[in-house]
Order: structure tokens, then C-alpha cells, then sequence
């Protein structure tokens, strides 16, 4: 799956030197503590810790079933995690629903496969979670989704089904619909790699705006093209375990660790 | 272990942490218990319900069952022995038992005949089912026929041997005069076979008694035995009839399509009691004067009509999920419509359509108890006739209707486990 | 024609009930017992001389008289009534009359009814598809009291219905009211109200059309009403028929005189086979639902003319 | 069929054409299948002829018009035994609607349940829930309806609650469950009833319309009001109020327990058959539906309730916003042929004594007049008549809820 | 769906003097005069007039839609033509069975999806026609479709099945499918269009091997790589006519029609 990377690497080098002009403030966004997941015995995250700054943008790569998704996944409380502790904006994740609601609406969240409501219209989409949780006046959440649409530049698509749209325009629906819950972090988990080459530009495109606006982000990718654009930090995780993380500059050209470097010359050598 | 640094986010972990078995909280049985039956406070009232209803109906349920007396010649003695107390009189199965497994005419010194057979389409239809077994074991199973003909209705060797043999000529016959067209390779094994047929009936008649069995008719076929047939051979021969009509119906033919739609619509739109009551009392005006078919054969054919439009149906979705490129490849590369369908189109969505086909053949054989409706003693016939009537056992509804129950689930479920499991193996296998 | 079938099948298909005790029911082992179940095996005697080669098929109250007119069977003995529409509409040959009998009324006994008139309100076990059922209709329209009918199919569920207390009373033939009662765990507690609601002349039937056959069926029931007249009996029957007696009735019944066997279309001793294999008339009735059997039926008007009856052959001449 | 019309210049026609020459081949085996058609009729017919001819029997739908004869136990129409054979088809079609339509809504509820318990994350429930539809599935429906039967027998005689000093008084002091049915009280219609009923029914149309507030006001203010206690409310309070207001209009027929000493009279009677051929029509298909159900909800994938759930929807509201609204697109068309099933399953009513189309008109009627073919006809044509139109409005609904794709 | 030009473009400039070395017979092969084909009322081929060359490689593009799978499936009857007249090596098209099967077993035809019989082997797949059509011993038609195989580069396949096999080896098969029977005439209809771009040059290399022994070969693709190294012509079609036709060296660099050159700066401009 990572083939496309040569595609970004053009656009990246240009721009390798945005990451440090955008600001990453003090404030915690995201801390996680010693956290332990296991599916039945099976150990899938082994004493994770992690701290994300509000305006951060954070990369994860590692092999397939290193347990990046499962990470990503806890945040958001879709699975549950069984020993640490996760903080989001100063809520602690608990099985309390309350505070499991209170992070889920400050947290944005885009699958592989966008996950769509194929039976509601684009705009649809976007407003149903505006109107059912923030309870939002429907004419408002309109406006909301028009405007986020409007910055996915499909507009135009609004009354139309997500079965009618390419799959790069789903997938900037998908953005769109998170992003108008407001949410303060979102987190994309690989959110190109069911996509066609070209889509995948039009979905970076625009996941590169929103973090050039200050979003805080944890995105799993392997384009490492858009991780050398806009990441602060590249973390690369293997067996359940965060093996190293470094600013993507050092982290691409001067992988520590042996496993890193053999990932790397996996993926870039292709 | 927090490596991480507000100044240098640079982190690499030298040592790695072996996998650890979970905390205890969350492992084992406690914690299975927890996620699985008492998550919440709903889940556990529901849980708490579902354990009562199990105790209440398992409360009822093994007294009888378990207190059951299997040796009373007779309802008043099972009544005498209980004294009230409720438990089951299983005697009747122990003294009916072949009454309501092969009817009540079906000469008891004979019963290994019906058994054996259902023993061996157990083994002959396994190549059917299994596509991993050697081919040549479908030749067993093209066998099977005529050997269970035999077994079970009896008479000389000769009828099935010469029905065999007419089917092998008509079949030779067939290949080779197929070289001119299908059309005539038919015809040419339809008149070979047709030819041994005659010849074979003659020499049956003149040798009825060598390497006879016992002749049994259709008549003396009764209780689960009966069900058995009717299921096994209305499906075996609603097969072909059935992928003919779903051929019909997809055909470009106006008229084919449309006497294959009428008849199809017609037989799903109507009960299945309603073509029994034509087997029954309608049928036999519509037949020749003095042809006098048994009751068994006409609802075999009945049955069959029925079945096969059922199958038609699942055949059709079997062939409209092919791409229509396979059908334009064949033309292109010179097949004729006979070759195209039965080398390329058939197998394949005959191989999609076998979860449907069992699932027609399920539902057509628990349809075999309507026979009883007709008054047939077939497994539920048997039991609401002549036991639940004779003075010895009026009176044990729920040991007989549960034994017919049991009898029915444990065959229709291993059927449609089996279905299941081909579902999943389709789903996974190489196409 | 049917003769001829039945000869070539060398087996009589005979319709009998799905079960009724002392009438038609297959004992523990599947063989067929009961009164018209005789009749059936005496045909089978006369034509074939072999009691044992009939085919019984089981018919209920719907499917008895489409099983006859297809041809499935041959003649049907199933305590049918003789009715006008039966013979002229639907076209079958009533060969005679085996039971003269009527509708009655069975109630359990604690129910503390003595009259059929004080069902006002019950609910009545009714076998579909019979006279019966219409009998009922008409008799509750005629006391213009009311009643709420439980359709039955068989003997057997209407048995069922009735002990399980679906319905408050069962009403059939009163021959069939007690063949039923008597499979009862305790037939004491059932009572059979007096009020015969109709006649009900039970016989064997045939096709229309086939005059040849349906007179061996008339003439066998015949034989063994006229056997019990004569005084011939199964024990009796062998050295009788061994030559001719001074009776030239029973010689002519018997075929040692005459040969009203070969205008039948028979053997001449088919009468001699009829009644060796069941007995006479008498012996048929004393044996399967006769006072000394549980279901304790008493000859009434099934007694022969000569003793108050209404069984009176035609004279074999 | 086209066909190509130019390209044949050298014209002529030659029988060998009939075979291959496209044109014509498929004339041509149209033609043989329709003269094989016609001459099986043909076969059929004339061996009908002549059978009837044999018979003495002729076809005649004259019957229809006499008088039936018999009587039957449930009635939704006026019939007495002297009404005619027609009279008693009739009788018998509507309570075969009856029961159709009753077991589709019972099937649809228990089938629903049980298909969303099977699928619930409680292990004992869902086991339950598979036992319970495995062990409907795999046993003839005519076998349950035995059972069933069998067990709707088991209720007390009517007998103990008549009389001065019955052995038990009625349920709540209304209703007597016995082994010949449930009866409960009648409502009897005095003066001013109408208003009553009339301001139920407006309160039934009031409920949606306050559904549709609700949703109005969610779109326009974000406020959410509650739904179901206010439903409630606007069902009951108005039709209440006007009851006493207008001084009780709506009397009830209690079961009166001293008519006679065998069956309880007046009320409302709903008999032993129905109860036990809609409870058995209903449990068996209602594990049919259960498993559509359930395949329905599966194959919304997880990813659906994953991405709603980190929207920040609630359970409950991912299954009324997301899940069900896609599930019931896979659920429908199942659903609806199951509703075919019950109808035609109702016919097997004379195993329990139910007087439904088939044991009227395909049963009694047929026995008493020997009018096999004509009754058997009748029959047929009118199943098949439910089942056209159970599938036109099949047709209707997958066209209107395809879903759009490119 | 013109995107893999450019991989071919490098080998077409060093074969482009080729094509004039295959020798072109005078014997015609195909023959269309004057054909015209409906949909229901829609006119989809107009006109038509085609003389194809025993030994011609002809390629026929133009925009989607224009009509080109339909004339090639008119040539193999696979479609009727409502007007006109086609001769293939002699035999008249009409609606005689007989003729239908002649032109059938003539001519071969490769599709775009290649349409492979999956429930039988790559052998079985190759054998099947011979056997039942031209009546092949079994173990001669064996013989011939291994002999094909090797043609086409996967005679170790020849046990597999299709579904085992890879988009181009699966394309080849279909084309050693269709040589089997022999046909002297072979028609390809995108046959390069589903496949990922290693596999095309697969394919390519071998149709082109085909073409260098003397096929006549229409074929419909967008390759124009492999239309300079091997056509004798090609044809550009539009709106159901032949726009221009030329070779491929004047219909490349010199189109006369408005249209061709809007086409072609379309798909070399690419
Ligand atoms: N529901 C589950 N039950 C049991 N094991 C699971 C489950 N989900 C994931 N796993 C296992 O957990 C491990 C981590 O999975 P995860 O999906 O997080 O990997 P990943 O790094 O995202 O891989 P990929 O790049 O393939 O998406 C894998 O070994 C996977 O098999
Ligand atoms: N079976 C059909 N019925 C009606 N119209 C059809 C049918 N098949 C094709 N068409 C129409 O005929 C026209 C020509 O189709 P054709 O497939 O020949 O185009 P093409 O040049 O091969 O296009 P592409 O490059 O997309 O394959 C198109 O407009 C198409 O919509
Ligand atoms: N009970 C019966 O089955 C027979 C009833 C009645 N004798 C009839 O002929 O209709
Ligand atoms: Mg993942
Ligand atoms: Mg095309």
C-alpha cells in the first residue's frame, strides 16, 4: 500500500520546511499514559505513552498490524483500552458515557473507507450529527456544512448520494462531515489507501489545508510525501509499541532504530 | 517509561517489551461473564430473564423427559405407573417405533431394505457434496437410483438393471449422434433408450422372480420413510425440470419465456395444499380414462412441480449473477447455445446457486407432512391417524410430536449447517 | 372394468376409515380389524378367494369419495351414509346397507345433560365433510337453539378435542359415538344422550356405471346376511358347502347348487370363500362391535327381520 | 428480435432455414413449444371431457348459489347454515385474511426482536434467541401448528368460571382464558360513541403530527422535546376526557357467566383456532424473519455504527438514524414474501379446526357437492390473486428504495 | 482511460520503421460495405466501409462511445447489423447459422475483461472450443494449446485456474485461448484497458509477437505506442463513422480531420 508515494514527493520537498512555521502551542491536547490493550490474551498495545500539543501534527507508520489503528481507535474510545490512561483536552477516557461523549464531540474521526451514510445525501451527512448531538438548528448546520464542503471544494455535490460521488470526493465528504462537529483533534486512519492515485492528491490537498489552519492531528499514513510536508512528528510503531519518534526531517533521513531504517528502505525503496 | 520530552521529541526505544498476559480483571471467566451477560443493568435483567425462562422450560421439560417410562404396553399403564406425576410415556415410540418410521405395511422383516438405502445415499451423495473427492465417485452416485429403487420398492433385479442399461445406451446413442446436434443426439438416445426400456420390460416380465425381492408398493411406503422419499425424489427431479424452466425464463423466445413465467408465477403464487388437493381429487380426471396412477406417484408429481419452480427461481438468480462476457466469449469462440450452457454457463451457476437449491430442499421436504392433510401416512399421518386413534396411545400427544419434531430438526439442521458451511467455502474459495 | 382390474391387480383396494376402532383401524402390528374392514376381506374372499388381498386405504371424511370416483379404490366401506345426493350427484352405487343407524350425542357425564335439546350454547366436535355435520345444522336450526361447531377431520382428533374438553359434546354416528367412547380411558364417564338425531343407513359404495361389480359387492354383503338367516356360520360353512345339503338355498348360496357364482362373474363357491374367511353377518358383528366387545353395541335394528331387524336379504335364487 | 434485413440479398427461402437461419430458428422452436403446449391442453382437456362424460359430472359453478348447509364457528359476516356455498367461501376468505393479516404483524414483532437479540452482545440471549429460531426453522410448520394447537387445548374447561359460585373468578374480573379461547369484554356503542371514537382517532393523527413537531422544532431551535410520554398523553387524555364528558357513551358486554353452563356468552370471544393458528403462523415465521432481521442489521457494516459513533451519536440513535434506515432496505423484500409464506401456510387452518378458505371452500364445500375441479379452481385463483398483488407492492417498494449509486 | 501511453512510447520510437516489413497480402480478409447498425432508434455505426488486407494490423480508436466494440462484435455476429453487408475471408454474414459458425471459428476475439471460464483450468480453458467445436481429439488439442501457451510465456500455468492467475497472464491466456482455434483473423477489443501497467506491457509484447507472424489483426486500443511499432493503419472513429484513416505515421504526426487532432492532443497530451 505504499505505492504512491512518488506522486507527493515533488510537492513535499517543496515544502519541507512549512512544518516548523506553524505554531504548536503549549496546551495538552492529547495524553496518553501506560496504556495496555489487549484482544483477549493477545497484547496488541504494550505501554504506550504520548503527548500531543494542541496544533500538533502527528504522522504514524509502522507495518500493517503494528497496532496503529487500534491506537487511533482508543482515542476515540471505540475500543476500549485496559490498563493507563488516555486524557483528551483534559477529560480523562472512562467507561463513563458522559465524558466518552464529551471527547467524541471534540474529536474528529476519518476511516479508510469513509464510512458514508449511503442512504442520506451529502449535505445529509454532514448535518446529522450537528443536528442529533449539538442539536444545532438544522438552517445553521446547513450553513456549517455548506461552508466545509465549500473547503473541500465539492459543494456542488451537496443533494447528491455518497454512491454517486468518486471516491476521493467521498473521502473529502468524510472530511467534512467530521470537521463540522468542530472538533478540536481529528484523527485520519489511512486515510488514502483505498483510493486511486489521483484521488489520493485530492484528499491530501485538502488534509494539508486544514492542518496549515492549525488543527491538531494524528494521522496514519504511509505517504510520506504528506508526512514531510506537514508532520512535527513522525512516530513509527511496531509490535504494539511506539519504537521511535522524531521530527520527520531527522526521522527520514536518519532513522535510529534498525527496524525503522528497514521499514524505510521498504517503503522509499519502492 | 515516558521517554518523550517536551524539548526533544525524539524518542527510540532500545529494549522491547515482551507481551504480557492481560490483568486478571480482564481475562477469564470473570471477565467473560462480565462483558457477556452482565455489561449493564439492562443486560444483566436481561440475562437474569433469559436464565429464568431457560429454568422454567427445562423445569417441565427433563421431568418429563428424564421420569419418561419407555416399557408400558399402553397409555392406562403409563397412566397407572405415573400416578399423575406428568413424565412422558415414551413406550409409544418404544412400541410404535416402526410404525412412524416406515409405516404401518411395510413388511418388518424388509426394514433393513429402506435403512440400507438411506445408509447409502449418506455415502453417494457425499462427491455431490464435497467437490474434493475423486470424480469418479459421481458414478456411484449416478448408480445409486436404481439400486435404491430396487432396495426399497423390490421385485426382480432386472427392472433396474434393464432401466440402467437403456440409460447407458440412450447415453452412447446419444454421443454419438450429437456430432449432427444436440437436437438429434437427443432424439437418437431418447429412441435407443426408449428401445432397451421396452426390450427390458419384456424380459423383466418373463423373469419376475430371479434375484426378486420382496415387492413392497408405493402404497406400503408410510411414516418418516415416506417423507424421505417424497423429499429425496421430488428434489432429484425437480432439478433438471427446474434448471429448464429457469432456461425458459431467461430465454430470448417470447413464447418459451412466457409458458416458463406463467407456470412458474402460477405454482410459487398457490399453497402447496392446493396441488395436493389436485393430486388428490382432480388429477385423475385430467388423465387418460383407465390410466390409474397410486396416490404416491401423483403427488410425487405434484410435488415435484412444485419443487422445480422453486428451483427454477434459484437457478435464474444462479444465472443472472454471470457476467455477460462468459456467454459472449463462448459464442465467439463457436459454442452453440446447448454447448455454451452446459460447458460454461450450468456449472457455474448451478455452483452459485447450491446454498439456494438446499435451502428449496429443506423447505420442500418439512412441506412433505402436508401428504398427511390427503390422509397419507406419512411420519405426522401416522401419528395423527392410526396411533392417536388406536385405544392403546390416545392421549400422547407430546411424545409423538416431539419424536417428529426431533426426527425433522435434526435432519433439516444438519442440512442447513451443511448449506452454511458451502456458503462460506464459496465465499472464500478460489471462485 | 373393475372385475377385471381387480383380478389382474389380485388385490381389491378398499377405502376404509383413518381409524375407528371396531369399524376399520390397523391393530400394533398394521392389520386392519374392524366390521368394515370384513366386508372388505369377504369381498376380497369372493373375488380373489383370498381374504388377505386387499389393499386398505385410509380415507377421512374429505377424501373418501374423490379416492372412490378417480379410481384409487375400488368400493369404499367407511360407515358412509346413503344419501340422495351421494348417489345421484355425486354418482355412486350404494351396494347395499351394513348398519342401520343414526346420529347421536356423546356429553361427558358430569356435564349433567340428559338431552341433546339442552346443548343451547355448547360447543360440538363435528367431523368435516359428513352428514353429520349437516345433520347438526338442521337440528339446531329446527329447536332454534344455538351451538358453536368444532370442524374435525379425523375420528382420531375429534377423540382428542373432545377428552382435552374443546368441545362440550361429540356428535357422530351413534355406532361411531360408541366405538369412540370405547377407547376412552373410562367410557363410564361419558354418557350418549337418547335423541337419535337422523337416519344414517351405513353401506358399501361404488362407481356408478359398473353394474357388474357392484353386484358382487351387493351380493357378498347379501351372502352374509343371508348366511346368518340360514344359519350358516364360519364353523359350519366347510362341511356344508362339501356337498349338497337339503337346504336349496344355502345349496344355491353355497354354489353346491346352481350357478349363481358364474352369473356373477365369480367362482361358484365365492360365497363359501366370503364366508369362511369372516363369517356370517352376525359373526361379524358379535365380533367387532358386538355386547361382548368393548364397544358393546346391541343388534337393535341390525337384528335379521326374522327377529324384530331391519337385515333382510334379497332371496339367492 | 432483429434481425438483419439488408445483408440477405440472394433471397429465396429453403426449409433447411427453419433450422439455421437465425431468423427463423426461433420462430421456429417457438412454434414447436406452443403446438406441444397446445396439444397437452389439448391432451388434458379431452381426457376431461371424456372423464366427466363417464362420470355423469358435468362443470357447473351452480353449486355456488345453493344453500351450504353447515355451519361455521367464526364469522366475520353474517352466515347462517342456510346462506349459500358462495356465503361460506366468503366467510372463509376473510378469516383467512384474518389470520394472514394478524400473523404478519405478531411475526414482525417477534421476528424483529429476536433477530436484534440474536445479534445482542448479552451471550444467554442471543443463544436463546438462536435456539429458538433454529428449532422453528428446522420443523415443519404443520408440526407446530400441532403443538401449538395442542397447547392452546391445555386451558381450563369454561366450565369453572360459570355459574353462581364459579371454581374461579375472571382475570382482573374480565377476562377468562379457557380452552376454547380468551373472551374478554365488548365495548357496546351507546349515543355520543362516535364522538369518542372520533376524537381517537384525531388524537392518533395529532400523535404524528407532534412527531412532526418534534422534528420541526430540533431542526429549527436545536430544542428536543420528548416524544414518548407526550404521545402517550395526546392518545389517551382527549379521548378520555370526552368519555366523561359526554357521560360515558361507551358502554362494555361483560362475559356473562350464568347464559348457560358450557361456554361463557357476550364479550368478545376470540376462539381457540385463531389464537392457535396465529400463534403458530406467527412463531414460525417469526424465526424467519428473525434471521432476515438479523442478516438485514449485519450487513450494515460495523464501519457505519463506528462512523456514526464517533460523531458522538448515542446507541439508540445510530440504530434509528443509521442502522435501520439501511437494514430495512435488505430487510423489506424478505419480509414481504415472508408475508406470502403466512398467507399460504394459513391454509393448513383445518389442522386446528380454523374455518379458513381452504377448509370452507377447499374442504367442506367441496365434499358436500363433489364439485372437485370447480372448488379446487376457486381456490387456486384466489391464493394466486393475494400473491400478484403481495408482490406488485414487492415491485413498488425495491423501485422506490434503490439506493443511488453512480 | 488513455493514461499508459507514455510507458510505451520509448519502445514504439524504436520500432516505428517496422510495420512496413510485414508483408501485407492481396487477399482480403474482411470486408464491410456500406454497414449500418441501430440500438432500438439510436444509429450507432453509419455507413461503414472497411477493407481489411489478409496479413493488416489495423487499429481503431476514437473517444468512448463512438461505436468501436460495436463494429468489432458486428464482424464475429456477436452483435446484428441492420444493413450492409460483411464478408469475412469469403463468407457472407446473413443470419444463416451455418455462415456464423464459419466466421465464428475464423475468427478470433480477445475482450477487454478476457472472460475467461473460471471453473475450468487454463488447459481446459484452451481445449474446450477445439474439442467440442472443431472436434479435436483431446490429446492433440492439448498438444496445440501447449504449444500456445509457450507462445504466450505461461506454459507452467497450464494446471491453474483463472482466478489464480494475474490481469495480464490471465489477458494472454485469453489470447492463446482464442489462437487455439486457429482463427485467421483476430479482433481485440481493449485488450489492455483492465490491466495495471507492468501487465500491459505483457500483453502488448505479446500481440505484437502475433502480429510480427503475419495476423490480421484489428484491434481496438488506445495504445498508441504499440499502434506506431505494429499497424499498417490506423482508424479513427467517431459518432459511429470512420473519421480518418491513414497510417500511422501520417496519422500521428500529420491528422488531417479537426477532430482527429482534438482526440489525439487529448491522449498524447496526457
Ligand atoms: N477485533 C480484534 N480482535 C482481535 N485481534 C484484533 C482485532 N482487531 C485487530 N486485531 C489485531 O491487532 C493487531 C493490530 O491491529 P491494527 O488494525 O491496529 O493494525 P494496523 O497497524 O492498523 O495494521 P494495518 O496497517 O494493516 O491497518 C493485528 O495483529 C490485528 O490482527
Ligand atoms: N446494447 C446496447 N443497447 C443500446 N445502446 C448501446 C448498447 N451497447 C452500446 N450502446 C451504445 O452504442 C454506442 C457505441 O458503443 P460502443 O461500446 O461501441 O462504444 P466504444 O467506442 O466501444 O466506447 P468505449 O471506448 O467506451 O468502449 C454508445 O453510445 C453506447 O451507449
Ligand atoms: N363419521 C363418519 O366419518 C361418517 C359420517 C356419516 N355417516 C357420513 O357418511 O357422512
Ligand atoms: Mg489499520
Ligand atoms: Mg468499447
Amino acid at each position: 500500500m505504499m505505492t504512491h508515494t512518488d506522486i507527493q514527493s515533488g510537492q513535499a520537498a517543496q515544502a519541507s520546511a512549512a512544518p516548523s512555521a506553524m505554531k504548536v502551542s503549549d496546551e495538552i491536547a492529547i495524553e496518553i499514559e501506560n496504556m495496555n490493550k489487549w484482544y483477549g490474551t493477545f497484547h496488541v498495545l504494550r505501554d504506550i505513552d504520548l503527548t500531543v500539543r494542541r496544533g500538533e501534527r502527528i504522522v504514524i507508520c509502522g507495518p500493517s498490524g503494528s497496532g496503529k489503528s487500534t491506537l487511533i481507535r482508543c482515542i476515540n474510545a471505540l475500543e476500549e483500552h485496559q490498563k493507563g490512561r488516555i486524557t483528551v483536552d483534559g477529560t480523562v477516557l472512562s467507561s463513563d458515557l458522559k465524558n466518552i461523549d464529551r471527547i467524541r464531540s471534540e474529536v474528529g474521526m476519518c476511516f479508510q473507507h469513509f464510512n458514508l451514510f449511503p442512504h442520506l445525501t451529502i449535505l445529509e451527512n454532514c448535518t446529522l450529527a450537528p443536528i442529533w448531538v449539538r442539536k444545532t438548528p438544522k438552517k445553521e448546520a446547513e450553513e456549517t456544512a455548506m461552508h466545509f464542503l465549500r473547503k473541500v471544494k465539492i459543494p456542488d455535490q451537496a443533494n447528491k448520494y455518497p454512491g454517486q460521488l468518486s471516491g476521493g470526493q467521498q473521502q473529502r465528504v468524510a472530511i467534512a462531515r467530521s470537521l463540522c462537529m468542530k472538533p478540536r483533534i481529528m484523527l485520519f486512519d489511512e486515510p488514502t489507501s483505498a483510493l486511486d492515485p489521483e484521488m489520493i492528491k485530492e484528499v491530501l490537498d485538502t488534509m494539508i489545508e486544514l492542518a496549515e489552519e492549525g488543527m491538531t492531528m494524528l494521522c496514519v499514513t504511509h505517504e510520506m510525501g504528506f508526512a514531510r510536508q506537514v508532520a512535527n512528528r513522525v512516530i513509527f510503531m511496531d509490535q504494539g509499541q511506539i519504537v521511535e519518534q522524531n521530527e520527520p526531517e531527522a526521522f527520514f533521513n536518519n532513522p535510529k532504530s534498525d527496524r525503522t531504517k528497514l521499514f524505510l528502505s521498504q517503503i522509499l525503496g519502492h | 517509561m515516558s521517554d518523550t520530552h517536551s524539548e526533544s521529541i525524539s524518542f527510540v526505544r532500545e529494549s522491547f517489551l515482551p507481551e504480557v498476559p492481560p490483568p486478571a480483571a480482564e481475562a477469564g471467566p470473570v471477565k467473560w461473564l462480565r462483558a457477556n451477560l452482565f455489561s449493564g443493568a439492562v443486560n444483566s435483567v436481561m440475562t437474569l430473564l433469559a436464565l429464568a425462562l431457560l429454568i422454567y422450560i427445562l423445569w417441565g421439560f427433563l421431568p418429563w423427559l428424564l421420569g419418561g417410562n419407555w416399557t408400558a404396553s399402553n397409555i392406562r399403564e403409563c397412566r397407572e405407573i405415573f400416578q399423575g406425576s406428568g413424565a412422558g410415556c415414551f413406550a409409544v415410540l418404544t412400541e410404535r417405533w416402526n410404525q412412524l418410521l416406515f409405516g404401518f405395511s411395510y413388511p418388518p422383516s424388509e426394514y433393513w431394505r429402506p435403512t440400507l438405502s438411506l445408509l447409502l445415499l449418506a455415502v453417494v451423495i457425499a462427491p455431490v457434496l464435497f467437490s474434493h473427492l475423486p470424480r469418479w465417485l459421481l458414478i456411484v452416485t449416478a448408480l445409486y437410483p436404481f439400486t435404491a429403487y430396487w432396495l426399497i420398492w423390490g421385485g426382480t433385479i432386472f427392472t433396474p438393471v434393464m432401466a440402467l442399461a437403456g440409460v447407458i445406451a440412450g447415453y452412447f446413442a446419444y454421443r454419438r449422434a450429437v456430432e449432427r446436434g444436440f437436437a438429434v443426439g437427443l432424439l437418437a438416445g431418447l429412441v435407443v433408450a426408449l428401445f432397451v426400456w421396452w426390450l427390458g420390460g419384456l424380459a423383466a416380465a418373463s423373469e419376475p422372480d430371479s434375484l426378486a425381492l420382496e415387492r413392497v408398493p408405493s402404497r406400503d411406503m408410510g411414516g418418516f420413510m415416506l417423507n424421505m422419499i417424497l423429499g429425496v425424489v421430488c428434489v432429484s427431479l425437480s432439478l433438471p425440470i427446474g434448471i429448464l424452466l429457469a432456461l425458459g425464463r431467461q430465454s430470448s423466445l417470447p413464447i418459451v419465456k412466457w409458458i416458463c413465467v406463467v407456470f412458474i408465477e402460477f405454482i410459487r403464487g398457490v399453497p402447496l395444499i392446493t396441488l395436493l388437493f389436485v393430486a388428490n381429487v382432480v388429477l385423475a380426471y385430467f388423465l387418460p380414462p383407465g390410466t390409474n396412477f397410486d396416490l404416491i406417484l401423483r403427488v410425487i408429481i405434484m410435488i415435484t412441480m412444485f419443487a422445480s419452480a422453486y428451483i427454477a427461481e434459484v437457478i435464474r438468480g444462479g444465472l443472472a449473477a454471470l457476467p455477460r462476457g462468459q456467454y459472449e466469449a463462448a459464442d465467439s469462440l463457436g459454442l452453440d447455445y446447448a454447448q455454451a450452457m452446459r460447458l460454461i454457463i450450468l456449472p457455474q451457476a448451478l455452483k452459485i446457486s447450491i446454498p439456494g437449491i438446499v435451502n428449496v430442499a429443506v423447505g420442500l421436504f418439512k412441506d412433505t407432512t402436508l401428504v398427511s392433510i390427503i390422509s397419507m401416512f406419512d411420519l405426522v399421518g401416522m401419528i395423527r391417524g392410526p396411533i392417536l386413534a388406536s385405544t392403546d396411545w390416545n392421549g400422547v400427544y407430546w411424545e409423538l410430536f416431539g419424536f417428529a419434531a426431533l426426527l425433522f430438526f435434526v435432519v433439516c439442521y444438519g442440512i442447513s449447517q451443511y448449506s452454511q458451511w458451502l456458503e462460506r467455502k464459496l465465499a472464500t474459495d478460489h471462485r | 372394468t373393475t372385475l377385471e382390474d381387480v383380478k389382474e391387480r389380485g388385490k381389491l383396494n378398499c377405502g376404509v376409515t383413518t381409524g375407528l376402532v371396531g369399524f376399520a383401524a390397523p391393530d400394533a402390528n398394521g392389520n386392519w380389524e374392524g366390521f368394515d374392514v370384513a366386508l372388505c376381506r369377504a369381498v376380497a374372499a369372493a373375488v380373489l378367494g383370498d381374504p388377505n388381498a386387499v389393499e386398505f386405504v385410509p380415507t377421512t371424511g374429505k377424501t373418501r369419495f374423490t379416492s372412490l370416483a378417480s379410481g384409487e379404490i375400488d368400493m369404499l366401506a367407511r360407515n358412509t351414509t346413503w344419501t340422495f345426493s351421494r348417489d345421484n350427484d355425486l354418482k355412486f352405487e350404494f351396494t347395499g346397507i351394513n348398519y342401520y343407524d343414526g346420529q347421536g350425542f356423546m356429553v361427558p357425564k358430569d356435564l349433567g345433560v340428559t338431552s341433546a335439546k339442552e346443548l343451547d350454547g355448547a360447543t360440538v366436535c363435528i367431523q368435516t365433510g359428513t352428514t353429520t355435520e349437516l345433520n347438526l345444522a338442521d337440528f339446531f336450526r329446527k329447536n332454534n337453539i344455538s351451538y358453536e361447531p368444532v370442524p374435525i377431520e379425523t375420528n382420531g382428533e375429534a377423540q382428542q378435542q373432545y377428552l382435552a374438553g374443546a368441545c362440550d359434546a361429540y356428535t357422530t354416528d351413534a355406532s361411531g359415538l360408541a366405538a369412540t367412547r370405547a377407547t376412552f380411558e373410562t367410557p363410564g364417564d361419558h354418557v350418549i344422550l337418547p335423541e337419535i338425531v337422523s337416519k344414517e343407513p351405513l353401506g358399501p359404495l361404488v362407481r356408478h356405471g359398473d353394474n357388474e361389480w357392484g353386484d358382487i359387492v351387493r351380493w357378498t354383503l347379501n351372502a352374509l346376511v343371508a348366511a346368518e338367516e340360514l344359519g350358516v356360520s364360519s364353523a359350519n360353512v366347510g362341511e356344508m358347502s362339501a356337498s349338497a345339503g337339503d337346504s336349496p338355498e344355502i345349496n344355491r348360496l353355497l354354489g353346491t347348487e346352481g350357478n349363481l357364482g358364474e352369473m356373477l362373474g365369480l367362482e361358484n363357491d365365492w360365497a363359501k370363500n366370503a364366508i369362511m374367511a369372516v363369517g356370517n353377518y352376525g359373526e361379524v358383528f358379535e365380533k367387532n362391535i358386538g355386547q361382548n366387545t368393548p364397544i358393546g353395541l346391541a343388534r337393535g335394528l341390525n337384528a335379521q327381520w326374522t327377529d324384530g331387524g331391519l337385515l333382510y336379504s334379497p332371496p339367492f335364487r | 428480435m432483429t434481425t438483419f434485413t439488408d445483408p440477405q440479398q440472394d433471397g429465396g427461402f429453403r426449409l433447411s432455414m427453419l433450422l439455421n437461419d437465425t431468423r427463423y430458428r426461433g420462430l421456429t422452436f417457438q412454434f414447436i413449444a406452443l403446438l406441444l403446449l397446445i396439444g397437452f391442453m389439448a391432451f388434458l382437456g379431452m381426457n376431461l371431457v371424456s372423464n366427466l362424460a363417464a362420470a355423469g359430472l358435468n362443470i357447473s359453478y351452480e353449486f355456488l348459489g345453493e344453500p351450504a348447509g353447515y355451519d361455521i364457528n367464526q364469522r366475520l359476516i353474517d352466515y347462517t347454515s342456510q346462506s349459500t356455498h358462495f356465503r361460506a367461501a366468503m366467510v372463509g376468505l376473510l378469516n383467512t385474511l384474518l389470520v394472514a393479516v394478524l400473523a404478519c404483524l405478531t411475526a414482525t414483532v417477534i421476528g424483529v426482536v429476536a433477530g436484534v437479540a440474536r445479534l445482542s452482545s448479552n451471550w444467554l440471549v442471543a443463544k436463546v434467541m438462536s435456539l429458538y429460531v433454529e428449532a422453528f426453522r428446522n420443523v415443519p410448520v404443520l408440526i407446530w401448528i400441532l403443538i401449538i394447537g395442542t397447547i392452546v387445548q391445555q386451558g381450563p374447561s369454561p366450565r369453572v368460571y360459570l355459574g353462581d359460585d364459579p371454581e374461579r373468578g375472571l382475570f382482573l374480573g374480565f377476562f377468562a382464558f379457557t380452552n376454547r379461547g380468551l373472551t374478554a369484554p365488548a365495548p357496546v356503542w351507546l349515543e355520543g360513541s362516535i364522538w369518542v371514537v372520533g376524537v381517537f382517532l384525531a388524537s392518533i393523527v395529532g400523535v404524528f403530527l407532534y412527531r412532526r413537531f418534534v422534528r420541526k422544532a430540533l431542526y429549527d431551535s436545536g430544542r428536543l422535546y420528548p416524544v414518548f410520554w407526550p404521545s402517550v398523553a395526546i392518545l389517551l387524555i382527549p379521548a378520555i376526557v370526552t368519555y366523561f364528558l359526554l357521560g360515558q357513551p361507551i358502554g362494555i358486554d361483560m362475559p356473562d357467566v350464568l347464559a348457560n353452563r358450557f361456554n361463557l356468552q357476550g364479550g368478545f370471544e376470540i376462539q381457540r383456532p385463531l389464537i392457535a393458528l396465529w400463534l403458530a403462523l406467527s412463531v414460525y415465521t417469526g424465526a424467519f424473519i428473525a434471521e432476515n432481521v438479523r442478516a438485514g442489521i449485519m450487513a450494515v457494516s460495523k464501519g457505519q455504527t463506528e462512523a456514526a459513533a464517533s460523531l458522538g451519536l448515542r446507541p439508540r440513535r445510530i440504530m434509528n438514524l443509521v442502522v435501520l434506515p439501511q437494514a430495512l432496505r435488505v430487510i423489506i423484500p424478505p419480509l414481504i414474501s415472508n408475508y406470502l409464506n403466512i398467507t399460504k401456510n394459513s391454509s393448513l387452518a383445518i389442522a386446528v379446526g380454523y374455518a379458513d378458505i381452504t377448509a370452507t371452500l377447499g374442504g367442506i364445500t367441496l365434499n358436500q357437492t363433489g364439485r372437485a375441479i370447480e372448488t379446487v379452481l376457486l381456490l387456486m385463483l384466489f391464493y394466486l390473486m393475494i400473491s400478484l398483488l403481495i408482490s406488485a407492492v414487492m415491485n413498488v417498494y425495491n423501485a422506490s428504495v434503490s439506493l443511488k449509486e453512480r
